[in-house]
């Protein structure tokens, strides 16, 4: 789906970070979690690609006059490293922008009976808020975020809100644990009594360590990747990345955009 | 009253000029939300070879000024994947849809050249010459006149569809290898391929696309291509298709003065997945409001 | 620590790697109040030619996506007014002053070559071989690898000086241009020249430009640049000079990396007078900032 | 000289034409009636020529409150034709702008004791305004300004108010007389007894034609041309102006950006 969107809100969450968000059609509101969105910063040609973020969140603002007509809409969280993002961050409510999505294969959600183990890394956490936001409904769900710095951490509130038991690590200490937020994540394993689901979402470092432990416990992970993009429906076949029987010889891709963004980790090829 | 768009590209009746560019618009089901294809002229598929390939490592795509670059590396399923799979779809479409293929060796065009001939859903072949000849050590066939005549040749002699070459410019002379190719069958020429480029990335001190180099396309590209299209079009008979940086009517209208008879849109449909739909209702509506009544009146119309 | 910023172009010590291009400089006087000359490596003049040129008609240049077209048609005020009104500046100024030159025959070539060889504020030679040779019919020198080096054989016979040979990227094959332009005594090569492009003004449906085609330069070219001068480098041992779309000192680094010994900006003196000693400032920062203590270690260190 | 500037108002005066006033340093007081500056738009690529426009006005600004500094400023007065204009007018105060400027050969003054013709088509008004400020300090100063329609026809009251007397012709009649502005040139022309000097600026053919009258009479003109500028330093030659001497086979060329954009009218090459 193609549509111009209206920016309603444009806000900086944590230094770095900021969160959009923008007007949507009535039928937004069926995007699945993991899904993603294409978004042209500008009309002219630069940045000339479209650039891709996940969906953080969906819902519909009802006005307080009442009579006045609701507003879907939805969410982005953004991280400012390049041109379009940086652009991005200086746009106002009432801009427009031009929007392709959702895109992409989402989570599954898997068994209700089952323990829910979400890892996020940075801005990795922007399309697991709305899947924790599913998940809840159904089963606990634990999530464990990781950054460099507290800054780095986002949004554990609203993680809170849901009902979601949240364990933070950063690396240099500021917040919560000191180091990787796989340490977190192995004890609560350790723990388990029971199945649970992995799903993941941050840096490639940690999906692949993430994969790995999995793995090695037999766990289901799902794990959202990014990879660079020039379209995002599967047509310039830019973004793939290797599947699980890869190899320089017998080279297998997988189309990030269309078989993913979301695979099952045990799909993807990784490094032990 | 409505304009004519219709054009004749070599014996293909188009409803109007606008086509989508191998490579940029999948095998067309991958569109068929954004664009109505029948409501353009033609649609290329993505560069078909004998058997499937994987195509090469990642990044596979950069951003540059007004371009970006892309080292894909030819992926796609294969010719006989693309039977089985992809051409039920084009026979539910009511377009003309064109192969576009590539070989590494003379033998290998032929081969796809004749299985392609007996599709009747594929209605024109697209000849992809920008491709390394591994048999000569990797020299491309499209930088070389005689080493592409050979290619048409050998394609030329077992189709009977519309045969396009598309030329790489890559080159010192365009007219040289458009006249060759002519002169060897094609019965129309596309121009320009991408231009060969490069991006490094400073902190990593390494080239960004896997493949080091990679093809250039898009806006940037299109001063090259509209040359390049004036250049052939003033020195060969068979129609030619303009492509290059294409984003809009008026660049599309800009090709068909310089000499196009259709145009291909590409890099354009990434950014705007309905690009090429836009376009040709764009060119319309530019006709109507300038009193053109023929949009073939307006092929070459460029005064100098 | 400050970084070594020096380095050696064919004899020439430059105090860093920012030289200006030819033709977006003028005589080097026209910037002097934005750019002091001895803040940056070299500067090149504006083609000179045996007569003053007075250039084309109008319109001469326009812009495109991320770049732009000119057809200034090498207006230039010609070696005799050059030697009376342009070189006395040039000895005020303690930065070395390159001449950049062209000719319409191989004599005239060297004639100029001998002529700019007896000026001492002339520290060295640049020659534009992207030029028509008219006793050939108007092939480009710098098209056919033999033309180019009888241009250069014929000016390195009349010169000492380090001798500069520009390359054209209109080309099939740059690396045998560069490899021809070495073998006959070119002591350091340059590239890139503009690439031949063209524009369109539907509404008057004629060429934007009045000379029709036009030189291509700024950011947009810079993915083409940066791919030529990694495949030159890789194949001579002259110094490289690298040039096309440098704008700031990423792009600059991004040239050293590919094999580049020194760069030239062009097209960004236009958008920003100030470009080019502003580039040289933020390479050495860049150097400090990521603890290199000598530009030369960046020169290939690009890791493919 | 080249300078940050701050946008201190943009506003548009007439449909399609804006003023815009920003801050400029002390220096750029001494600019000359008919100078120009080049304008980058926009820091990225697009556009990436700089854009030129003539001076309309330079003034201090004076704050209310005592004791603050005083600013100095200049004004812009342009059409939106394209890209880059379109973008300056979506520009807002305290937006900043890098400038190149004052640039070349403004306006020369003339004798006190004769009559000034300031002649100036649509747009062409812009560098005008500062002239005729100039020049009504000693001379008398007529206006003959003209346009398409109405709308093209600028800040008319602004010249009244400096006390130049104005006549003012529109091609569809919907302002002053209904015709070309040279008519009432004419007219004044053949009423004058004593010297003058027309100064000029606006499209190509009413240059022409002013240049024409002004050589038929002998009278002394001088005219400010546009031309399309890279640099707007000398350095391009992308400017130049065929001079009198010009043919296609004896070329000679001025250069607009440094030669100009003011030439005495004989300097140049016109159509009969
Ligand atoms: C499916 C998907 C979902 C994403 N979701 C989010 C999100 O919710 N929040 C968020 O902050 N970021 C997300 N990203 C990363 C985000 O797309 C990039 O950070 C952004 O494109 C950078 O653009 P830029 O112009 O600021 O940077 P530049 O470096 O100037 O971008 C240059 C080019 O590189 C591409 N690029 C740069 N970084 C990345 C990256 N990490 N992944 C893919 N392409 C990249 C850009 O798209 C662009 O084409 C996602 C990426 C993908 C593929
Ligand atoms: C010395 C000088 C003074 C000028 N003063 C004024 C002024 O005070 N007010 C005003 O409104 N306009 C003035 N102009 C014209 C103004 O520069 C153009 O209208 C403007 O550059 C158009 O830019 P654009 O991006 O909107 O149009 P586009 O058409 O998108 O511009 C594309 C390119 O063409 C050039 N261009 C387009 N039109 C002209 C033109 N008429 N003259 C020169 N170059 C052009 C642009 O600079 C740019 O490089 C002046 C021009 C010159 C040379
Ligand atoms: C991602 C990508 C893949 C492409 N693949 C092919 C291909 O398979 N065969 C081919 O002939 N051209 C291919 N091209 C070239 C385009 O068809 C077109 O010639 C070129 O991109 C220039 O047009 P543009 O500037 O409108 O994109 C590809 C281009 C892109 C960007
Ligand atoms: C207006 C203009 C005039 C030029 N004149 C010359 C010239 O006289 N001789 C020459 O060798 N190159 C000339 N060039 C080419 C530049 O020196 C340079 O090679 C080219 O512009 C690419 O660099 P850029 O992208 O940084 O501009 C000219 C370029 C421009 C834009
Ligand atoms: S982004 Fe184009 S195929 Fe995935
Ligand atoms: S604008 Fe460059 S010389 Fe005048």
């Amino acid at each position: 789906m193609q549509f111009t969107s209206m920016i309603l809100s444009n806000a900086e969450v944590s230094p770095g970070y900021w969160r959009m968000r923008m007007t949507a059609p009535p039928e937004f509101a069926s995007a699945a979690p993991g899904q993603f969105v294409m978004v042209r910063v500008n009309g002219a040609i630069d940045p000339l690609l479209r650039r891709p973020f996940g969906v953080f969140d969906v819902g519909v603002h009802i006005p307080a006059q009442s009579g006045a007509m609701t507003q879907p809409y939805f969410e982005m969280l953004y991280r400012v490293v390049g041109k379009g993002t940086a652009m991005l961050s200086t746009l106002h409510k009432t801009d427009l922008l031009d929007i392709l999505g959702p895109l992409g294969k989402g989570f599954d959600l898997g068994a209700d009976d089952e323990e829910k183990l979400i890892v996020g890394g940075g801005v990795g956490l922007a399309p697991l808020y709305l899947l924790a936001k599913e998940l809840v409904k159904k089963s606990p769900v634990r999530l464990f975020a990781g950054g460099r710095t507290r800054d780095d951490v986002l949004c554990i509130t609203e993680f809170e809100r849901l009902g979601v038991e949240c364990y933070t690590a950063t690396e240099d200490g500021s917040l919560g644990e000191c180091g990787l937020v796989t340490e977190a994540l192995l004890r609560r394993l350790d723990a388990l009594d029971g199945k649970a689901t992995i799903y993941a979402c941050g840096p490639h470092g940690m999906l692949n360590a993430v994969a790995n432990i999995a793995a090695e416990r037999g766990i289901s992970c799902q794990v959202s990747l990014e990879g660079y993009m020039a379209c995002g429906v599967g047509a310039c076949l830019g973004c793939v990345a290797p599947g699980h029987k890869h190899s320089p010889e017998t080279p297998d891709f997988r189309c990030v955009c269309t078989e993913g963004p979301v695979f099952e980790s045990g799909e993807l090829k990784w490094r032990d | 009253m409505k304009p004519d768009m219709t054009v004749n590209l070599a014996g293909m009746q188009l409803r109007n000029p606008v086509m989508t560019a191998s490579g940029t618009f999948g095998y067309g089901e991958e569109f068929a939300e954004y664009v109505d294809l029948e409501k353009i002229g033609a649609f290329v598929t993505k560069g078909l070879s004998l058997k499937p390939r994987a195509g090469n490592p990642t990044p596979r795509i950069v951003e540059t000024p007004g371009g970006m670059l892309n080292a894909i590396g030819l992926q796609n399923v294969g010719i006989d994947a693309f039977i089985q799979k992809k051409v039920p779809f084009l026979q539910s479409v009511n377009t003309p849809a064109i192969a576009n293929f590539f070989g590494n060796t003379i033998d290998e065009y032929a081969e796809l050249a004749g299985r392609l001939d007996q599709i009747p859903e594929v209605a024109g072949l697209e000849v992809n010459i920008s491709c390394p000849n591994v048999k000569q050590g990797g020299i491309v066939f499209g930088t070389d006149p005689e080493c592409a005549a050979s290619v048409v040749k050998a394609c030329r002699a077992v189709t009977s569809k519309p045969l396009i070459v598309k030329l790489s410019p890559n080159v010192t002379d365009v007219v040289a290898m458009a006249k060759a190719c002519e002169d060897a069958g094609a019965d129309c020429l596309s121009l320009i391929n991408t231009l060969t480029g490069m991006a490094i990335d400073l902190n990593r001190r390494r080239p960004v696309l896997a493949n080091i180099t990679g093809g250039f396309s898009g806006p940037a590209i299109k001063p090259v291509a509209l040359r390049m299209v004036w250049q052939v079009a003033k020195a060969v008979k068979v129609p030619i298709i303009g492509i290059g940086g294409i984003m809009n009517a008026t660049d599309a209208l800009e090709f068909i003065l310089a000499g196009a008879t259709a145009i291909q849109v590409g890099t354009a449909s990434f950014i705007n997945p309905g690009a090429a739909q836009q376009i040709a209702v764009e060119m319309e509506a530019w006709l109507v409001e300038n009193g053109v009544d023929d949009i073939k009146s307006l092929i070459g119309a460029l005064e100098t």
